[in-house]
């Protein structure tokens, strides 16, 4: 299958390096303490933060640093087929978990000895990128709740397909079996959090280059 | 749930019994409805609705299926809700199970009629596509996104909205093929058929605080009751569906008023949602 | 080795009763129609109620409504089972299952969820749950057979079961359903027409203070006609209750005698 | 009355019998045992502290794993279980640890007949290897009823299916027991005597079945000899370490 | 009659129940030693034992069975399978056993009891290894069609002696067997033939005539003791049970043979004399057992 035309241009109209259009909102959950929604084209995340707040369950305390929790979630209807999926699948236990890391590292846990903070993310729409959008949804989520934290983590993802890097993978693209790779940056840090490479997938090293 | 002090839940309860409530409403008053339909572009049909605090979404997607051979000439709805932990921590990992399967149950109740499929709200024979062989399956699901009491009007209004959404292909059997034998299929990726949803009920749920009922609560009021009762309507004024929540025992005198209190909440109810919906498809449209 | 024969059972069947359509149960129209087990419209089935059926247990009651048939235990109040919180009013936890005998097909799912549910949520109005703080107190409940009905005798013959453990109750809950078929109200269905209700009521109710616990509708209804259906159950209920009522009276004085 | 044997053993005879303990790591005690190709893994954690929910707080409690070699855990794992577990309880000394749990994770190498009493046996040196306190040892073997009514001790599984029934026997090894003298003799029956536990397969008849409770009885001194034998070394240069 | 020891000082002036509940082995052994037992049973009595037929409507064979207040209710329900390639003409058993959270304060919902699915095996065990059942006689077409007989044992009260009751009542649920008759339909599927068409002309053959019985031979009975110390204890109840922890179940078919002798672990160490009075205890009630069961067949068949 072609994926980028010989005009340079991606199955959706957009050029090899260009994003799907961006679209964010804070503060959408009434109850939560922060709350936000992020799109990515069709990807469409939201997020909500519950905390500081006092420890539910007293032998996961630390008494130096917060704890961060993250859970993850697809809504039913987030996939172009009807899934009926019990939570707490593999995929979602791995996506909670990368989440929670790659937040955990910006947050200034230190500050908040004690105390918990919740990250909620659920998938309302699924069309490629979930890993970004959320950490993107939950990057804005936390800063909506005023948690301190060293910078904003910004995430993307890319991949490499039809001898040509491509930036913001859609789905369609995802599930090409060309390599691709999550990366997550602390911006104004200049530093790289998260980097994700799928293990069945073989990369070039020009790819690292996007 | 929701801890209140003594003198916040005093205050809800006084502004109640004066029918001031603490957000300025009257007893029967509703909040504002915001309706936005198409939010899920991979559903047949979708809506969320949105009110005060309390925001939900509803999809409905259509799937090729067998009738089930009880009932050869109808087609298959099935409504499941899960509420996400954006809306309150509790609701992680398997703590929605128990919310989640009321909010199901009821609207199952409210939506689907009796087992024989009369008094349904969505016209299960217009799902028909080959007696007894192929029939539209409807994946009715909702989700609770953020909660501010009163989910089940919430969700009731939003699977209406989200059913007069809908488009459901035209299907085109190729040939009537004979004996066991699943017909061909040509399904049309053009044509539509629009749900006519005139039919489908409002679900009005009276809570009752003290001697009082209120219509629309939220979660601090919801804290405050003693039972509640759900009462599906249509526009003709029947009752297709009833579910009481909360412990407390009613007089059966005190529930006969509520119902009738709900079918009168109902009709304005009705006619709100109606021209929110169509407000809300002419936007959609541009 | 002998188990291994049973480690992977092959997939069977049930033979189904002959593959002639089964005329409908009810046609319109048809004004001669009688209940399929020759029961007038209004008539409930003949109640029967024994306490004391599961020695292990604090509590217990069978009941067998035609071929309904079920067995409810209570335990405690005792430890609530995790780690909860302290609470001043004591929890109601209550179970539904059947057996794999219980429907005409072995083993076919039903929702047993719904039923521990709505099993709690016509209890908790009746129990003084104040009366043993920080405890719970376990209402398990077993269909043996399903005939129709089941949710209402499984929640009367709860009741009598927590009576008979000496939990504080405010009133006996009975409860009573009836079916929409056609133009008729039929009480206490069988399962037979509840596969062809139009619609159903149910009613549970304390019948000494005339108090609804848990109401539920299911089809079209008009405002009169579940005025009519409501005074029909609650009719039955307090019937019910004078039966439930004489059979723990028995059972005292049998165990007064002894 | 003589009958072939597939390996060429005679009826009494035992596959060779191996035993290595300390096998793993981070067990707190561990001993693979084999008899022939049967061979099983056991390793043993604790006593930890603590009891699961309903259990005696006056008194240890055992806990037993059973992993196939393959494949997931289904009832005759299930019952394997539960007889190991409530063998192992009643040679173990409960009331010297009391409130702590001991874990017993037995992992079958390969099935090869006679795979309980070789757990059995193999959990045995393991509990010993992690200095778990004892009543006694515990000895298990499996007799096997051909239709002759002649007796076979430690079948192969093919031997197994061919038999009409099998018995699994568990006997006590008394010599080194920590019992004051009086307690090892009931009416004038030895302890060795004495029957652990007893599975059966199959219809025999009575007499049938008291047979091979004495040829298993004959068998096990055998087996306990070499128990010990393996037992012994290991003790001493355990002692002359601690020295 | 206080034996001088630590307790005896205090038991003359603790009530009975109390004493009970404080030192369960010492009530225990008092009374042993008078040899009775608390529910003024002599020690190798076991329990009063009442079986009933036909508890189930729904089913096509069932019994309830009750041992003491323990009660068991098995039903089989028949379901057509194709055999399997190694025996063709034979049909199947498959036996489940349930303990559901009404019958005992140790099972809690969702937590299935630890003991019922190795009481499901041993019973299976039991019945298929005794020779009661040919499984020949299960057989439809040869291989095309054989039953699977499902039996579910419901445990509704447990008092001791799970095993016992659970056995008694399989037995005599079997016993109450009748096979449905069937006809094969056009589309290779077992059909019921239904009573009202009985009289009419059929399109196919019924496989059987009638409802046909099971012919049992060698059926197996069990009885489970209690060995402590050098008393042995027949049928035990739950609280005998959970104080005296040895246990030993003989499982003797009527043609006089061990179907199993089970004992796993426990305190006592059970000698040859044991061992062999526990099978004499075994044929005894076996005696009983068959009585009961003749006598609820004939009921049955008289109703």
């Amino acid at each position: 299958m072609e994926y980028v035309s010989p005009e340079g241009l991606r199955i959706d109209g957009r050029r090899p390096m260009e994003m799907r259009k961006l679209q964010a909102e804070i503060g959408v959950v009434a109850k939560a303490d922060g709350s936000a929604v992020f799109e990515m084209g069709n990807t469409k995340v939201i997020a909500a933060v519950y905390g500081p707040r006092e420890v539910q369950n007293r032998s996961q305390q630390l008494n130096d640093q917060a704890l961060v929790r993250c859970e993850y979630s697809m809504a039913n209807f987030s996939t172009g087929d009807r899934m009926r999926k019990p939570k707490g699948d593999r995929r979602s236990t791995e996506i909670s978990l990368v989440i929670r890391q790659t937040m955990e590292a910006c947050i200034l846990t230190q500050l908040m000895p004690r105390s918990q903070i919740d990250i909620y993310v659920q998938v309302l729409q699924a069309d490629g990128g979930t890993r970004s959008a959320c950490i993107n949804a939950a990057t804005l989520a936390l800063a909506d709740a005023g948690i301190p934290m060293r910078d904003f983590v910004t995430s993307c993802s890319a991949g490499y397909l039809n001898s040509t890097p491509l930036l913001d993978l859609n789905y369609v693209e995802d599930s090409a079996g060309g390599p691709d790779v999550t990366i997550g940056i602390l911006p104004k840090l200049d530093k790289v959090t998260l980097l994700q490479v799928p293990s069945d997938r073989i990369i070039c090293q020009a790819f690292f280059m996007s | 749930m929701n801890g209140l002090s003594l003198g916040e839940k005093l205050f809800v309860q006084g502004g109640i019994a004066q029918d001031l409530r603490s957000d300025g409403r009257k007893r029967l008053t509703y909040r504002p409805i915001y309706v936005e339909t198409g939010v899920i572009p991979q559903a047949n049909g979708s809506a969320r609705v949105r009110m005060g605090g309390t925001d939900v979404i509803a999809s409905v997607k259509a799937e090729i299926g067998r009738p089930s051979p009880l009932q050869p000439n109808k087609g298959k709805v099935s409504i499941y809700v899960d509420c996400s932990p954006t809306a309150a921590p509790v609701f992680e990992g398997r703590g929605a199970e128990e919310l989640s399967t009321e909010l199901s149950v009821a609207l199952q109740r409210c939506l689907l009629g009796g087992k024989s499929g009369a008094g349904a709200g969505i016209d299960l024979s217009s799902l028909i596509v080959v007696e007894g062989k192929v029939c539209w399956d409807l994946y009715i699901d909702g989700l609770v996104v953020s909660s501010d009491g009163n989910l089940l009007d919430a969700l009731g209004a939003a699977i209406k909205a989200a059913l007069s959404n809908t488009g459901i292909p035209r299907v085109h059997v190729a040939a009537e093929a004979s004996g066991e034998d699943q017909p061909e299929l040509d399904i049309s990726d053009e044509e539509f058929l629009q749900f006519d949803t005139s039919e489908v009920p409002v679900i009005v749920t009276l809570t009752k605080v003290g001697r009082h009922y209120i219509v629309d609560a939220t979660l601090d009021e919801e804290s405050e009751m003693s039972s509640a009762l759900s009462v599906s309507i249509n526009r003709k004024g029947l009752i297709c569906g009833l579910t009481k929540r909360g412990g407390a025992g009613l007089d059966p005198s005190v529930v006969l008023d509520m119902i009738s209190v709900a079918k009168h909440v109902s009709e304005q109810l009705t006619d709100r949602l109606d021209s929110e919906i169509s407000a809300a498809e002419a936007v959609e449209e541009e | 080795m002998a188990g291994g024969a049973s480690a992977t059972a092959p997939s069977t069947y049930s033979p189904s009763p002959n593959q002639k359509k089964k005329p409908p149960l009810f046609k319109d129209g048809d004004l001669d129609w009688v209940r399929p087990d020759g029961r007038e419209f209004h008539q409930c089935r003949p109640a029967f109620f024994r306490t004391g059926a599961v020695n292990a247990a604090a509590g217990s009651a069978y009941a067998e409504f035609g071929n309904t048939k079920v067995i409810v235990s209570v335990f405690g109040p005792r430890e609530s089972k995790k780690a909860m919180m302290y609470s001043d009013m004591g929890r109601l936890n209550c179970n539904v299952s059947y057996t794999t005998f219980a429907t005409a097909v072995r083993g076919q799912v039903l929702d047993q969820k719904e039923s521990s549910s709505m099993l709690h949520k016509a209890l908790e109005g009746a129990i003084r749950l104040e009366t043993f703080p920080k405890t719970t107190v376990d209402v398990f409940a077993l269909v043996l057979e399903s005939g129709g009905s089941d949710l209402p005798v499984v929640i009367s013959c709860a009741s009598l079961a927590l009576a008979d453990a000496g939990i504080m109750l405010y009133d006996l809950v009975t409860a009573v359903s009836v079916s929409c078929l056609g133009p008729n109200l039929v009480i206490d269905p069988i399962s037979e027409e509840e596969s062809y209700q139009d619609g159903s009521l149910m009613i549970t109710c304390m019948p000494s203070r005339y108090e609804v616990t848990q109401l539920t509708i299911t089809g079209e209804w008009s405002s009169a006609r579940i005025n009519e259906a409501m005074q029909l159950c609650l009719d039955a209920c307090s019937k019910l209750g004078k039966v439930m009522r004489s059979c723990l009276k028995e059972a005292a004085s049998a165990s007064e005698e002894s | 009355m003589e009958i072939d044997r597939a390996d060429g053993r005679n009826p009494n005879q035992l596959r060779p019998l191996s035993c290595s303990r300390g096998v793993l790591n981070r067990a707190h005690g561990s001993a693979s045992w084999a008899q022939g190709n049967t061979q099983v893994l056991a390793a043993v954690y604790g006593p930890k502290a603590g009891t699961k929910k309903n259990e005696n707080p006056e008194k240890a409690s055992v806990e037993v794993i059973w992993k196939p070699k393959t494949g997931q855990i289904g009832k005759q794992e299930k019952e394997y279980e539960m007889v190991l577990k409530r063998t192992l309880q009643s040679i173990c000394i409960l009331t010297i640890h009391p409130n702590t749990t001991t874990s017993v994770i037995v992992q079958v190498v390969h099935d090869d007949g006679a795979l309980l009493p070789c757990a059995i046996n193999a959990s045995c040196a393991a509990l010993v290897d992690a200095g778990i306190p004892l009543k006694h040892l515990a000895v298990a073997i499996c007799c096997c009823l051909a239709d002759s009514g002649l007796v076979m001790l430690d079948p192969t599984k093919l031997e197994e299916e061919k038999m009409k029934a099998f018995v699994y026997l568990v006997l006590p090894n008394s010599i080194l027991s920590v019992l004051p003298e009086e307690s090892s003799s009931v009416k004038g029956e030895q302890m060795e005597q004495g029957l652990i536990t007893s599975v059966t397969h199959g219809v025999m008849s009575v007499d049938d079945y008291l047979h091979c409770l004495e040829r298993g009885r004959a068998a096990t001194s055998k087996m306990s000899d070499f128990l010990r034998r393996n037992l012994q070394p290991q003790l001493s240069s355990d002692s002359s370490k601690a020295g | 009659m206080g034996t001088p020891n630590a307790v005896g000082d205090w038991s003359s002036e603790m009530e009975v129940s109390a004493f009970r509940r404080l030192f369960p082995l010492r009530y225990y052994e008092r009374h042993l030693s008078e040899s009775i037992r608390p529910d003024a049973r002599p020690l190798k009595r076991a329990r009063d034992t009442i079986v009933s037929l036909g508890a189930v409507a729904s089913s096509d064979g069932s019994a309830l069975a009750k041992i003491g207040s323990t009660t068991m209710l098995a039903a089989i329900k028949m379901e057509v399978m194709t055999p399997s390639v190694d025996s063709p003409d034979e049909g199947s058993v498959a036996v489940e056993f349930h303990m559901p959270p009404i019958c005992s304060p140790v099972v809690r919902p969702g937590r299935p009891a630890e003991v019922a699915p190795v009481t499901s095996k041993q019973l299976f065990d039991c019945l298929l290894s005794s020779g009661m059942i040919d499984l020949k006689e299960l057989s439809l077409i040869k291989g095309k069609a054989a039953w699977m007989a499902y039996l579910d044992i419901y445990c509704l009260d447990a008092d001791g002696a799970l095993f016992d009751a659970a056995l008694l009542s399989a037995v005599a649920a079997f016993s109450h067997l009748r096979i449905p008759v069937v006809s094969l339909n056009d589309e290779g599927r077992m059909v019921m033939v239904s009573k009202e068409l009985e009289g009419e002309k059929l399109d196919k053959e019924p496989v059987d005539k009638e409802r046909r019985k099971l012919s049992l031979k060698s059926i197996p009975f069990s009885l489970t003791c209690i060995l402590h110390k050098n008393y042995i204890l027949a049928d035990p109840t739950f609280e005998e049970e959970s104080i005296m922890e040895t246990f030993i179940t003989v499982v003797l078919n009527s043609s006089g043979q061990l179907v199993s002798l089970y004992k796993s672990g426990g305190p006592v160490l059970a000698h040859t004399s044991a061992i062999q009075e526990c099978v004499a205890l075994t044929r005894q009630r076996m005696k009983e057992l068959e009585e009961i069961i003749d006598e609820a067949i004939s009921t049955m068949e008289i109703d």
